[in-house]
């Protein structure tokens, strides 16, 4: 744990969600940091429940999902703590914020959040300074008047021509990537502390996404902003994040640096998004999708929530449920990250920096037998069928 | 494109839709069986007589002649003269139309007064008991034939409990001195209102049930949409996001359904003008095709399809007012 | 709208269907069944009338001070000039505002009006000279001159009104003097009297504006003036304070208003909110007996409903046929079922209030029909060799009584063995054009309704006749054209007709309905009764036969202490 | 543009797990199979389908003692086995048509009313009898037929050439799309009940055209239904890819477009079934529907108006009736539209 406390912590989490079906356990006991200014990334493929985290932090995941246990602080006040009571039933402490605190203590003011469509964020029916105003007379202590000026200012601070004009304009009458920079804009106006970007560029083109990403980045540096940057996209993770929590399933299954999670990664999982990403020194052929779809939350398998789909996955994956724990020395025998270093000791060093320690969910890094157990046919291997490949295409380039 | 321009598109449009209405009518007006000579003079009219009798309606040329001369009449606000009535088919009309429109207006009122706040409630509290009882009000609403709901509201109203009239209506503008027991504008207000009452309710409820379920699954789609949330995660209260960010939206699809019910709600006024004996439209017309007034059958139903246009056309312009991208699309 | 709702306005083409066709017969006619015009939907009953108020002369009160009057009447009038109007809502107010040179006693007798005594009648009843009064002042003052009735008899026949054929007759009128007017007639007729009923206009009033006297303007010489009116609406009069004939109307005001719903006419009765309601239905009876301060008052209209074969060709064509027909099932409780006590049974084309006034044999009459016996039935169409596979048609106009008549006939032959009978309920329009064609595809039987002005021509020529105006025009029996007996009937009934003799058409009139009857052209049926109910603090007010009401006469004078 | 695949893949939170079942289903949510195992899973659905199949088989019930009997009564064959007109109705209570000599507008089964003061009905007629001593609950019975095969016929009718009309409009576009839907908007400028009048007056008022005419009328609610859907799917890379095949248009109307409709018609008719029925009942308040003596609920409701004030329950029974089936359909379109599509409402 970093020494001096963070601008945002979460402590085992858990979102759950009560259907007909059964209860999905979207967020199933997720913890980490945000530190002031920094920018981490949530990632993961669909459906692994890292929008939901993210919206778990400003509390605004709705009917039929509850934030069911764990604790979020930020600033040192309580967004959330479930706590359990006598009888065992769930419920708020009272350290938490009430309702009205969050609306009008946190949210906006403090932290903003970008979704992920700009196409859908913007309201149809009302001009876009308009709306951009209206935030900011909510969140900052101004008249109309200067809020108007601080909205045109933001505007034209975020890359959009002719603010005074656009002002009055209406979403429709501004392209997806315009939009996109109008709900920064928006974000960065009302001066949070921490900015929730929830696959802010994933609608975009790569090209406006590019744009967007170097703009987030200059903002960063001059507002100081933090970032917690949801995206399923290793290569937006790579561009700007600081450091990366890599969700599967609910579980956040690997957090380190951004450098070291690049070079050095312990979980196969991370490792087959990585595989994953087009990159200009590959030809499309070598791409790898990670074979399979991934499970139901409803139902998660047992053992490591993985080894359905894991190329790795040996008998005791189904059995033994990881510890989410520095990788262990020793334990790593089929890794591929041998760079020589230890993993605990680097935890620690990360730590003593003030850098996130490298922590990772796989029995392969801890002593429970991987070695011996035998290797399991994954369902999915070598299916092309599924995975992010086809994922990307679906998102990112139609 | 403006606002003005869009206007008078939208109304160049209607003109097709008119003529169409005129000839539909006319020409099922022309297949019905029986002939209006016969009807004015009995069964054996004197050959002189009848020859006069059509030269004087003109109905010894040609179809297609005819609808054409009725357009240009019709243009020139000439509708022809009721059979029935022996007066101007215009004049009948003016006469009629207001209480029809009163009527409508009242039903309309009620219904989007009840149903915009039922609707939201509704789709705020989804699956909470409020919800549950609007949903049942507004599914045995849109199943409950209107007349019979006017029937048994005249059942309890007018003949049980005695406390409100089941006949008539009166128009709020009408001359004092004409209203029973009036003294004043005031008792005439409350004379008409009295009589409006029932009426009301009966044709309203249908489009009540309806409005309501229509603004519950708007009001639901426009609560899910990233806005409304984006709207929260920046601490707008839920009051303000119901008022101001959700509510303009949701009502777009209301406004649409508005324009289409009118037709069923002209429908329901001629069931309703028939259960309570209100003098308007609804009844005129059914007067004319009982007696097979030709003019009158054709005017009234040209009139309900001027109505149902001005209807669209108003809820159009007013889709286009609430949202920016229906004129902007159109100009592309 | 109900079927019911649909007959009543169809009533209105059907009164003129009827009144075109009944030609020469009356000039003035009445409100015959009022309630034939609502009712419960008996539409067709053509009622015809044009009454007018009969006031004569003294009268009872003459005092002041008699409250308004509010009266539901089934449906709005549309028009007040006597000279065009031809429907019976209309007929009802326009009887209070003009005034004929005669009009009606209690019952169907005749009595002097704007005429001071019985007319002159020479030349074998060709030639009518009236004595009219020279007191008689129309509501804007003026006189009511010999020359205003002369126009108001010439100008249905010179502007071809739907009342023109009423005045076929009528072959000159001359102005003798101040007082006297002589009528001419191109051949005799004998219900000419009730023609003198017709209400007379003032000519200069009418000739400035006759769109505005039928509509917004009508001047009459009757107890009330017009106030003031909206079709659909209301109709107002006031008391005319100067009328000329005692006495005047207690009544400072009448408020009519259509109420068609007869459940809503109750209700209004019940509540006050009218003090006199037209037309009764006969499940209603009971609830209005149940208002504690309110009664029925009603009579027998002018009507007249039946039962009619088709005697040119089928089956029917056989008397003994028809005579079956009778045998398969009873008009007496089909009529008990279905028609009382909103009308009663009949037994002949006459109504009680013209069969009393003749003094016809009705008892008689009465013994003619056959209860049902299926056996007699079964074995008299097995002895007229009707095929037990024939497909009988009866067609009914949109009424549910005479429908009901139709389905009692119906199911009354599926018991003797037929297994085809259709009753076909047309429309008016359908049904008009169908029941007068005589053939045998478009009907064996059918059932209808029939008024007319008070003399028994009106219940006989049109139905019965062979003349060109009659057969397959108002006459779809054929009967007249059938046999022997029936040719001789027809003769016997156009001579009553052209007979100013009363004594020789009464004689003619029950020969040849006692040979109709036994031959069973027609089953007559029933008769429908104009009902009012009546507050009790309503006084006066009394139900006529042939004029739906009477508000002022030299009998009553209706007032109201509310 | 990116917009419509990522709300499959990757929409909000709740949307996003709701549907992470149906992730697995067909893409295309059609075929009865998949409709049918939705609807089990509804309860709402269900409890429409149970109020229709109960309806339903009043109906056939009534079909077949009142137009079957009585057509088969006509050969000799059959009516010496005592096959007639509501022999069914006769054998198990009374007549629905035939007076039975009963006192007339008795009250309901221990209920009272004014003409009856004091008397209340017998189970005789449990729901008392009409203006001429009918059994009400017979008729009620029988009334059902009209209702049923009306809504049904008018709506099949409506729903067929609203698809030719709505197909063909969308397929083409330009000239032949503006002429046919300015023709629909016309006939949906007249109000209903005034066409459907107007259209009986004139070819004949019985309940075949009344049938004919509610389903002209309604054929603008399903032509713009289709004509949308077929401007969605027209687009569609494998209607493309058909046409550059040289499938005939038709044939690509037929495999492609309609099959992709088929949910929101099916959504539509279930829903216009019920609309049909109340303007039916409407049509026969007024007259204009099945003629006496057929029992049908509007000419009940028609004829009870006489006598709302002695015995309003005769007024009520009819009511009662339309308002459950209509309810019926209402809650099985409902219920299909939850299951066929998920994103509206529930």
């Amino acid at each position: 744990m970093s020494q001096s406390e963070p601008l945002l912590r979460v402590e085992n989490l858990k979102t759950q969600f009560f259907t007909e079906e059964g209860t999905v356990r979207a967020v199933d006991g997720v913890s980490f940091e945000v530190g002031e200014g920094e920018l981490v990334g949530l990632v993961g493929e669909s459906g692994a429940g890292k929008s939901v985290a993210a919206q778990s932090i400003m509390r605004l995941v709705e009917e039929p999902g509850r934030i069911v246990d764990g604790t979020v602080t930020y600033k040192g006040r309580t967004l959330v703590d479930i706590e359990r009571g006598p009888d065992g039933d769930l419920r708020e402490s009272e350290a938490m914020l009430s309702r009205r605190e969050m609306r009008t203590d946190i949210r906006g003011t403090e932290i903003a959040i970008i979704f992920q469509d700009p196409m859908e964020s913007l309201n149809p029916v009302f001009t876009v300074g308009g709306q951009v105003r209206e935030f900011i007379e909510l969140n900052r202590d101004v008249s109309g008047a200067e809020a108007e000026e601080i909205a045109i200012d933001m505007l034209r601070e975020v890359g959009i021509p002719e603010p005074v004009k656009r002002y009055d304009e209406y979403p429709h009458q501004f392209s997806g990537g315009m939009r996109q920079r109008v709900l920064i804009a928006m974000a960065l106006a009302c001066e949070p502390s921490l900015i929730i970007a929830d696959e802010p560029t994933t609608a975009l083109d790569v090209t406006v996404e590019g744009q967007i990403l170097d703009l987030v980045d200059d903002l960063q540096e001059k507002y100081d902003t933090a970032f917690v940057w949801v995206t399923h996209d290793m290569g937006v993770v790579a561009e700007i994040c600081d450091s990366v929590n890599v969700m599967y399933l609910g579980e956040v299954i690997e957090q380190a640096d951004v450098d070291d999670l690049f070079h050095d990664t312990k979980h196969p999982y991370t490792r087959a998004l990585l595989r994953s990403i087009p990159r200009p020194d590959r030809t499309v052929e070598s791409l790898d999708p990670i074979g399979g779809v991934m499970p139901e939350a409803i139902n998660p398998p047992s053992g490591c929530r993985f080894h359905t789909r894991c190329p790795d996955a040996r008998e005791v994956c189904r059995e033994v449920h990881p510890t989410h724990a520095p990788p262990e020395e020793g334990a790593d025998a089929a890794g591929a990250g041998n760079d020589g270093a230890r993993p605990a000791d680097a935890a620690r060093a990360a730590e003593a920096d003030g850098r996130q320690p490298h922590l990772v969910s796989c029995v392969k890094y801890e002593s429970v037998g991987y070695e011996h157990s035998e290797s399991l046919e994954a369902e999915a291997t070598g299916a092309f069928a599924g995975g992010l490949a086809e994922m990307r295409g679906g998102e990112r380039d139609e | 494109m403006g606002r003005a321009q869009y206007t008078i598109r939208r109304i160049l449009q209607a003109v097709p839709v008119l003529l169409g209405v005129a000839a539909i009518t006319y020409f099922l007006m022309e297949a019905m069986p029986g002939d209006p000579v016969s009807i004015m003079l009995g069964p054996s009219p004197s050959a002189a007589q009848a020859e006069a009798i059509r030269a004087k309606y003109g109905l010894n040329r040609p179809v297609w002649v005819r609808f054409l001369n009725y357009l240009i009449d019709a243009v020139r606000l000439d509708l022809g003269q009721s059979i029935y009535y022996k007066v101007p088919v215009t004049r009948k009309i003016a006469e009629r139309l207001p209480v029809t429109l009163l009527l409508l207006a009242s039903s309309f009122t009620f219904a989007i007064l009840t149903a915009v706040p039922l609707g939201i409630i509704s789709a705020k509290r989804r699956n909470k008991p409020t919800d549950h009882v609007s949903r049942v009000v507004a599914l045995l609403g849109v199943s409950t034939p209107s007349f019979w709901i006017g029937l048994m509201l005249i059942i309890v109203f007018a003949y049980r409990l005695d406390v409100l009239p089941a006949t008539n209506l009166i128009l709020p503008w009408a001359p004092v001195g004409s209203v029973d027991g009036a003294d004043s504008r005031v008792d005439v207000l409350a004379a008409a209102g009295r009589h409006l009452l029932l009426p009301t309710l009966s044709l309203g409820t249908l489009q009540m049930a309806a409005l309501t379920r229509i603004e519950r699954s708007s009001m639901l789609e426009v609560l899910g949409q990233e806005y409304v949330k984006l709207a929260r995660a920046y601490g707008v209260s839920e009051f303000t996001i119901l008022r101001k960010h959700a509510f303009r939206n949701a009502q777009l699809p209301l406004i649409t359904l508005l324009g289409l019910q009118l037709t069923s709600a002209i429908g329901g006024a001629v069931l309703t003008e028939t259960v309570f004996s209100i003098n308007g439209m609804g009844r005129l017309i059914i007067t004319a095709i009982n007696n097979q007034d030709f003019a009158l059958v054709t005017g009234t139903t040209l009139v309900f399809g001027f109505v149902f246009v001005v209807g669209v056309i108003v809820t159009d312009l007013s889709y286009a007012y609430v949202d920016p991208r229906v004129t902007f699309e159109e100009a592309e | 709208m109900t079927d019911d709702d649909i007959e009543r306005v169809l009533d209105r083409i059907d009164r003129r269907t009827f009144l075109a066709g009944a030609g020469a017969a009356g000039v003035t006619t009445v409100a015959g069944c009022a309630g034939g015009g609502g009712g419960e939907g008996e539409g067709d009953t053509p009622a015809d009338e044009t009454g007018e108020g009969t006031e004569d002369t003294e009268t009872t009160g003459s005092d002041t001070g008699g409250g308004t009057l509010n009266l539901a009447q089934v449906k709005s009038p549309l028009e007040f000039d006597p000279i065009v109007l031809n429907d019976v809502p209309s007929d009802q107010v326009a009887s209070l505002l003009f005034e004929g040179l005669y009009t009606y006693d209690e019952g169907t007798g005749i009595v002097p009006e704007l005429a001071t005594g019985e007319p002159e009648v020479s030349d074998d009843g060709l030639q009518y000279v009236v004595e009219m009064t020279g007191d008689a002042t129309f509501h804007n003052g003026d006189p009511v001159t010999p020359e205003d009735v002369k126009y108001s008899f010439e100008a249905p026949v010179d502007e071809e009104t739907d009342n023109a054929s009423t005045f076929n007759m009528i072959d000159s009128i001359t102005v003798v003097d101040d007082t006297t007017v002589q009528f001419d007639l191109a051949y005799p007729f004998g219900a000419f009297m009730t023609s003198l009923t017709a209400g007379i206009v003032p000519k200069s009033v009418r000739e400035e504006d006759k769109e505005a006297f039928n509509t917004s303007q009508p001047v009459g010489s009757g107890p009330f003036e017009f106030d003031d009116w909206q079709e659909g609406d209301f109709v107002d009069l006031v008391r005319y304070d100067d009328y000329w004939g005692e006495p005047t109307a207690n009544l400072e005001a009448i408020h009519f208003e259509p109420v068609e719903e007869a459940t809503t006419r109750v209700t209004t009765l019940r509540n006050g909110e009218n003090d006199v309601i037209e037309e009764i239905p006969p499940k209603l009876y009971s609830t209005v007996r149940g208002i504690e301060d309110a009664s029925i008052d009603e009579v027998p209209g002018i009507g007249y409903f039946y039962l009619s074969f088709n005697c040119n060709e089928g089956p029917t064509a056989d008397p003994q046929v028809r005579e079956a027909v009778d045998y398969c099932f009873s008009m007496d409780s089909a009529v008990e079922n279905y028609v009382e006590p909103t009308g009663v049974r009949q037994y002949s084309p006459f109504p009680a209030s013209i069969a009393e006034e003749w003094e016809f044999p009705v008892d008689q009459w009465a013994e003619i029909p056959h209860d049902k016996n299926i056996d007699e039935a079964t074995a008299l169409f097995e002895e007229a060799g009707v095929s037990m596979d024939y497909s009988w048609r009866i067609i009914v106009p949109p009424d549910d009584k005479r429908e009901q008549i139709g389905i009692s006939v119906s199911n009354g032959l599926k018991e003797a063995g037929f297994d085809d009978v259709t009753v076909q309920r047309l429309d008016w329009g359908a049904f008009l054009d169908q029941y007068v064609s005589g053939d045998e595809a478009d009907y064996n039987m059918y059932t209808l309704g029939w008024s007319g002005v008070p003399d028994p021509d009106s219940f006989t020529y049109y139905m019965f006749g062979r003349t060109d105006d009659t057969l397959g025009v108002t006459n779809g029996s054929y009967y007249g054209a059938n046999s022997d007996a029936g040719v001789e009937a027809a003769e016997q009934i156009v001579a009553a007709r052209e007979s100013a003799d009363r004594e020789e058409r009464k004689q003619l009139y029950t020969e040849a309905v006692t040979t109709i009857l036994e031959d069973r052209a027609h089953l007559p049926a029933y008769n429908l009764k104009n009902s009012f109910g009546v507050k009790e603090y309503v006084n006066d007010f009394t139900s006529h036969p042939v004029e739906s009401f009477q508000m002022v006469t030299d009998r009553n004078n209706v007032s109201v202490d509310k | 543009m990116a917009t419509t695949p990522d709300i499959e893949n990757e929409p909000s939170p709740d949307r996003e797990f709701n549907e992470e079942p149906a992730a697995e289903q067909p893409k295309a949510r059609v075929g009865w199979q998949y409709t049918l195992s939705q609807v089990r899973r509804d309860p709402t659905a269900m409890s429409g389908l149970v109020v229709i199949g109960v309806a339903t088989l009043v109906a056939v019930v009534s079909f077949v003692d009142g137009v079957l009997f009585a057509y088969l009564a006509g050969f000799g064959a059959f009516a010496s086995l005592g096959v007639e007109q509501y022999a069914i109705a006769e054998a198990l209570w009374v007549s629905p048509i035939a007076e039975t000599g009963a006192p007339i507008l008795r009250p309901p089964a221990f209920l009272t009313n004014e003409l009856y003061p004091g008397e209340p009905g017998t189970l005789a007629h449990p729901l008392g009898t009409d203006h001429r001593g009918r059994d009400l609950l017979v008729r009620l019975f029988y009334g059902t037929r009209i209702a049923i095969t009306v809504g049904i016929v008018s709506t099949g009718l409506a729903m067929v050439l609203g698809m030719v009309v709505g197909s063909v409009a969308g397929y083409y576009g330009g000239l032949v799309d503006d002429a046919l839907m300015r023709g629909a908007e016309t006939l949906y400028a007249i109000p209903f009940l005034v066409l459907v009048i107007v259209f009986m007056v004139a070819f004949g008022r019985n309940l075949t055209f009344a049938m004919i005419g509610v389903g002209v009328a309604t054929i603008p609610t399903f032509a713009r239904l289709i004509r949308s859907r077929v401007l969605s799917v027209r687009e569609e890379e494998y209607v493309d890819a058909a046409r550059a095949a040289g499938v005939r248009d038709r044939n690509i109307i037929m495999r492609h477009v309609i099959p992709n409709s088929f949910a929101p018609v099916l959504v539509q008719a279930t829903l216009q079934v019920g609309v049909s029925i109340l303007i039916v009942a409407g049509l026969s308040f007024l007259g204009y529907g099945a003629q006496p003596p057929t029992p049908s609920w509007g000419q009940m409701l028609s004829n009870s108006r006489d006598y709302m004030l002695p015995n309003p329950w005769f007024s009520i029974w009819p009511g009662l009736a339309i308002l459950a089936t209509v309810v019926g359909f209402n809650l099985l379109g409902d219920g299909l539209r939850d299951a066929l599509d998920p994103r509206i409402n529930n």
